[in-house]
């Protein structure tokens, strides 16, 4: 359903994607794997052109778009078909929890109120908050934020959803409430592409796993091919660093 | 004690009042229009910071660095008589407009400076990410900007948004210095009316009526920013 | 100006103008001298709430905002004599009001206004350091004094500097004012010289020169200090 | 010309040429604008009567400050302009000065009554008392300026200041100055009127006058034929004792009677 | 060596310790372990008197302090004998590493520049930061920062170093270098009180476990008593949600 050819960015004179390649079909969920400032996050910003990749083609079924120099057009098309969860949640601060999510949907795709608004609560209610339709970001806890920030990509129904390291800002204990919300919406087959440390949740949920390190690709794979036999050597290294033998501890 | 009883009557303070509170009229228009012009110019000047353009970036900022250099009571002084003499070079001949029309000129230039700086530090306080967020979901970036950046931005920029304004209304107590009679210009006339005797107690006059004024202004954008600034302030609801 | 600009008196005239810089600065220097610790102490008491100069100290700060500065003059010239002498009268202290040099009267006014500007640049300054930074000082065993002084204010300051900056090149600015009281500033002396054939126009833009050129050179020189004072902050790879 | 008596002077058409006439608004009795909004004081009704004998003119005024008026006169945003001005040679290259002037200026100095004895610039200068501060642009500060250059070795002490912040007969009474320069009509209307602010203090100060001077309108250096025009007209009020009756109206004396005494 | 007893505080009408008592021997490195809110980080800031406690005593070998009006000396003299590894390390932004250790032995201890030098430079060679003496805190990494943050404390020679949380701010990478660093220091017999959600720092390192909720000590004992034995079913709710089942995956 997507697939992304040999995409090039450089920062400055830092290059820092190497020609990625990316294939994913309908119903994948895949999980990326990485060392910081292997590139994970700005190959995700280059999909949705919040960066501006040097080179590069993205193949959306039928659409098939320059990543360096699409039209508006193509990137308003691009941009209707995909979703982004970010890090650090950006939800529209003068918005409340409905409104952040009814925003796309009635000014981007010009959507009735009255309907935008129907789906909003749907997808707030799928994220477990229909008691805060009218809650400000601020009057909301990290993970509340997150999963209006999961409503509000899942309100818009892309043909899939980008997350970029979606608990990574959270306190611990409230990172499970949210990867329980990213399982539900994977098993009712929405496709995602998600940056993540979370290995359970790679483990569980995800059909394929890729490791990326220094701007390429260095292995993919099931979950099981990669965390139990990885074939190179540094995603060896790298598992071994996240994954501490001690965790054998809780048997 | 006697210096005092000798000099300094209050009643001279009651009785002005009366006669200088008209006079605010003009002290507002003039810095009404002032604001207005003040502010769209201000927003050129950000938008010349903000933008890609080296040249742009350096024109404002030279422009601002000149006007934050220049004492108001100066400035006054060379608009009112440059702008005329150099319009006379184009065959303009701008001699008999009205002098409000120069303090306007002049704090119009000075109001786009302060709000040049207001408006782009108000703009960069927004996290780049609502931007991101607000085209990732579907919205034109103007309106991104629109909807999402400009809402907030505005409440940030407010309460400096204020305060340049009640610097404004100071920096124009001097448009006395090439005629206007404003409030400060009438408190001249009454001074000169009276022989320039009792000159404290009108000045005590001005000084209330000025830090009154600021005052309100004060809670007014106080206010103001309550209204605006819904989902910053509000977390002890929850 | 319809006439041309004499330039042999604008070149002279500026060179007069220069000469009311020493004035202007020594002005400047004074009311910053006494405004950086007063407007510091000040800003103390608003931030820990202390009763009495807590609320002294917001009126203040909100009358002097509040006012314009040639308004301050005016009633700072006026009143201060009539003030003193009242109080020297009754206290029997033999000091002659009326031999106070003018520019007494501008290190009044101009230390009063730049306090209360002061107490809210280190206000907001001092709250912009984490209140962390206070009690790692104190869990390594600095009294609270040491801790501010060492740690707090150095933080503190770099924050302020530009502020102070601001406030500094209003206050040069301000003392173009000084006129009210006879104080033989830049503005002042340089309008003396054009009263002789009204060159006021030529004047004026040696005024406008001087301070232009003022004002750069203490903005530059403020940007040098903060950047030595904010190493800490720059992250070198 | 604001002719009272014609009914109308438009049909004289095109002949009539509109000047603005420039005063200092806050220079009372000299000139200022009352609290009825007009302008008054002798400088502008003497400057009324030479309208009414200029058909060919029709005046308007313009209230300013005085900064504002000389350049407005140089620059030409007015035609002419009185502040009560003295003659400088400086000035002469900015500004047509007239053949004949527009009135005379008694100046003095406010003293104490114990310092009446001092009498001229010179007693001052020797006693070397203070001077109240005179703002730079004020013709006072010429005459000082002047008497201190030819006399080198006993110059008064003079600052320049501002208009509205030194009240003069204040200053000297309460002691922050020895003395000050003023013009013998606010004085009058201060100290000796019985209405006057200062009535109070007509035992405690004193005024000496030190010279009359003649004053002068100036007129934008392009109008020689009106300045001309305005020398014929002032010629025939001063034969019609028209100027003697304003200064005494104004300045509570016919400072006309020692014409033959003025030296500028 | 360090004895609690009844410590209670209020924020307001919030009762946020309700009567703690706690005993730690010289040597032993105590694991506080606790949902969000449970009063750990007040019961530490308490002890080292950032902030004041309504009643309780604290009892440091000879020394016996009343934790509500101590004196100031009484005051000091516990400072000198705590030291405090704050969660977002606190480093002193305007002073580089090594001012930052000698910072508290210069003005703190009056010891002379050079000799808190040397003794700097070896609590930072201790934390393996031998060529950052002279860095900023803005040019660390954040696990170079909370090493920094360690090596202070350490310099200071303390009877006791309270930990709140030294690692919930790091990246999950920078994680282990920290930890390393703490089990060396607690492998010297350094005494230690930990407040963490680092599982498996508390099941190699810590001798004691305390399990806290609402204020009050719930249970405490052996980290195995706790992990594997938990006898209280608040400990139980806790520990499943913070170990999920998942971690049986590491095997
Ligand atoms: N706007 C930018 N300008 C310059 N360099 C950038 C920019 N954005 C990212 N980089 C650099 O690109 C590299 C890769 O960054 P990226 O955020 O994609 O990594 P990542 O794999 O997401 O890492 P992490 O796990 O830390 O989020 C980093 O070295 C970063 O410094
Ligand atoms: N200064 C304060 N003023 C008011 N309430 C406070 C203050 N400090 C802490 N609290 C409240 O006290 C309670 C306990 O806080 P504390 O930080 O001790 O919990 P904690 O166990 O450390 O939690 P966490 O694991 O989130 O750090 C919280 O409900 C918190 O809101
Ligand atoms: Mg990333
Ligand atoms: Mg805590």
């Amino acid at each position: 359903m997507l697939t992304i050819n040999e995409i090039h960015k450089s920062f400055g004179k830092n290059e820092i994607l190497k020609g990625v390649d990316l294939t994913i079909d309908k119903g994948d969920v895949v999980v990326i794997l990485g060392p910081s400032g292997s590139g994970k996050t700005t190959l995700l910003r280059c999909i949705n052109f919040l960066e501006k990749a040097d080179s590069g083609m993205a193949t959306f079924g039928e659409l098939q778009v320059n990543l360096h120099d699409a039209s508006k057009k193509d990137i308003h098309n691009i941009r209707q078909k995909t979703a982004f969860v970010f890090q650090n949640y950006n939800l529209f601060n003068n918005k409340t929890a409905l409104e952040n999510v009814t925003e796309g949907l009635v000014i981007g795709r010009k959507i009735h109120k009255t309907k935008a608004t129907d789906i909003g609560k749907k997808a707030l209610d799928k994220v477990g908050l229909s008691d805060k339709y009218n809650s400000y970001p601020s009057q909301l806890s990290g993970g509340q934020q997150q999963r209006v920030g999961i409503a509000r990509a899942v309100a818009l129904n892309p043909d899939i959803i980008l997350f970029d390291e979606p608990t990574s800002a959270l306190d611990p204990e409230l990172v499970g409430e949210v990867l329980t919300v990213m399982k539900n919406i994977a098993n009712e087959g929405t496709t995602m592409l998600v940056v993540t440390h979370e290995m359970s949740f790679a483990k569980d949920v995800a059909n394929r796993v890729i490791f990326m390190d220094g701007g390429v690709v260095v292995e993919e794979g099931t979950p099981h091919d990669i965390f139990i036999s990885p074939k190179e050597e540094r995603t060896k290294k790298f598992l071994k660093r996240v994954l501490p033998e001690d965790y054998t501890f809780y048997i | 004690m006697h210096n005092m009883e000798k000099y300094f009557d209050v009643s001279y303070i009651w009785n002005s009042l009366p006669i200088l509170l008209p006079f605010l009229k003009v002290t507002f228009v003039v810095a009404g229009l002032s604001i207005i012009f003040g502010t769209f110019f201000g927003l050129i000047l950000a938008m010349m910071k903000l933008g890609k353009s080296k040249i742009a970036q350096k024109i404002a900022n030279f422009y601002i660095t000149i006007l934050r250099c220049t004492p108001s009571i100066v400035l006054l002084f060379l608009v009112y008589y440059g702008v005329p003499a150099l319009a006379e070079n184009f065959g303009l001949y701008l001699h008999d407009l009205n002098t409000a029309v120069f303090v306007v000129i002049t704090f119009t230039l000075q109001f786009a400076a302060i709000m040049a700086e207001v408006i782009r530090s108000a703009y960069e306080s927004i996290e780049k990410g609502q931007f991101e967020a607000a085209v990732s979901v579907g919205l034109s970036p103007f309106q991104a900007y629109r909807r999402i950046i400009f809402p907030q931005a505005l409440v940030v920029a407010l309460p400096n948004f204020g305060n340049g304004l009640i610097a404004l209304l100071q920096e124009g107590s001097l448009a006395y210095t090439i005629g206007l009679i404003d409030i400060v210009g009438k408190a001249n006339l009454i001074i000169a009316a009276n022989y320039n005797t009792h000159a404290l107690e009108i000045f005590i006059a001005l000084a209330l009526v000025y830090w009154i004024l600021s005052i309100l202004i004060e809670k007014f954008f106080g206010k103001l920013e309550k209204v605006f600034s819904k989902g910053k302030h509000t977390i002890n609801t929850n | 100006m319809s006439e041309g600009l004499n330039y042999t008196f604008l070149i002279d005239t500026f060179f007069i103008a220069l000469s009311g810089v020493p004035i202007t600065l020594l002005v400047t220097v004074v009311a910053l001298l006494i405004a950086l610790p007063l407007g510091f102490l000040l800003a103390l008491t608003r931030i820990n709430q202390v009763p009495v100069l807590n609320w002294f100290s917001r009126i203040y700060v909100s009358f002097v905002r509040g006012t314009p500065i040639i308004i301050q003059i005016f009633i700072v010239y006026a009143s201060v004599p009539l003030i003193l002498s009242l109080f020297f009268e009754r206290y029997n202290i033999n000091i002659n009001v009326y031999d106070i040099n003018p520019i007494w009267y501008a290190f009044i006014v101009f230390s009063f206004s730049t306090t209360a500007i002061l107490i809210e640049v280190f206000r907001s300054a001092l709250s912009t350091v984490n209140k962390g930074q206070l009690e790692a000082a104190q869990s390594v065993g600095l009294s609270n004094f040491q801790a501010y002084l060492r740690i707090v204010i150095p933080q503190a300051l770099v924050v302020a500097l530009p502020n102070i900056c601001t406030a500094t090149v209003n206050l040069i600015k301000a003392t173009s004012l000084g006129y009210a009281m006879s104080l033989q500033e830049i503005t002042l002396k340089a309008k003396v010289a054009a009263n002789v054939g009204y060159n006021y126009v030529e004047a004026y833009i040696d005024i406008f020169l001087v301070y232009i050129i003022l004002c750069s050179l203490v903005e530059y020189g403020f940007k040098l200090y903060e950047k030595r004072l904010r190493r800490y902050k720059y992250v070198s790879a | 010309a604001c002719s009272s008596g014609e009914a109308s002077t438009s049909s004289e058409g095109g002949d009539v040429r509109k000047v603005k006439v420039a005063y200092d608004m806050a220079s009372k009795p000299i000139s200022w604008l009352d609290d009825n909004g007009n302008a008054t004081g002798y400088d502008v009704e003497i400057m009324k009567l030479v309208d009414e004998l200029l058909p060919e003119y029709e005046f308007e005024y313009v209230g300013t400050t005085s900064d504002d008026l000389l350049i407005g006169v140089e620059q030409g945003k007015f035609q002419v302009g009185v502040k009560n001005t003295f003659w400088t040679e400086e000035r002469t290259e900015k500004f047509i000065f007239p053949k004949e002037f527009l009135g005379l200026s008694s100046a003095g100095l406010v003293l104490k009554k114990e310092n009446e004895h001092i009498k001229s610039l010179e007693d001052f200068a020797t006693a070397e008392y203070s001077l109240a501060p005179i703002a730079a642009n004020n013709a006072q500060y010429t005459v000082i300026d002047e008497y201190n250059k030819a006399n080198p070795n006993n110059p008064v002490k003079l600052d320049a200041g501002d208009a509205f912040t030194v009240d003069v007969i204040q200053w000297v009474n309460e002691g922050r100055v020895d003395g000050g320069v003023i013009i013998e009509g606010p004085f009058q209307k201060q100290v000796l009127d019985e209405t006057g602010p200062y009535y109070n203090l007509k035992d405690e100060v004193v005024y000496n006058e030190f010279a009359v001077i003649k004053t002068w309108p100036l007129f934008n250096k392009k109008e020689q034929e009106f300045a001309d025009a305005y020398d014929k007209a002032i010629k025939q009020l001063q034969e019609e004792k028209k100027t003697n009756e304003l200064s005494t109206e104004f300045y509570g004396r016919d400072l006309f009677e020692v014409l033959d005494q003025v030296e500028r």
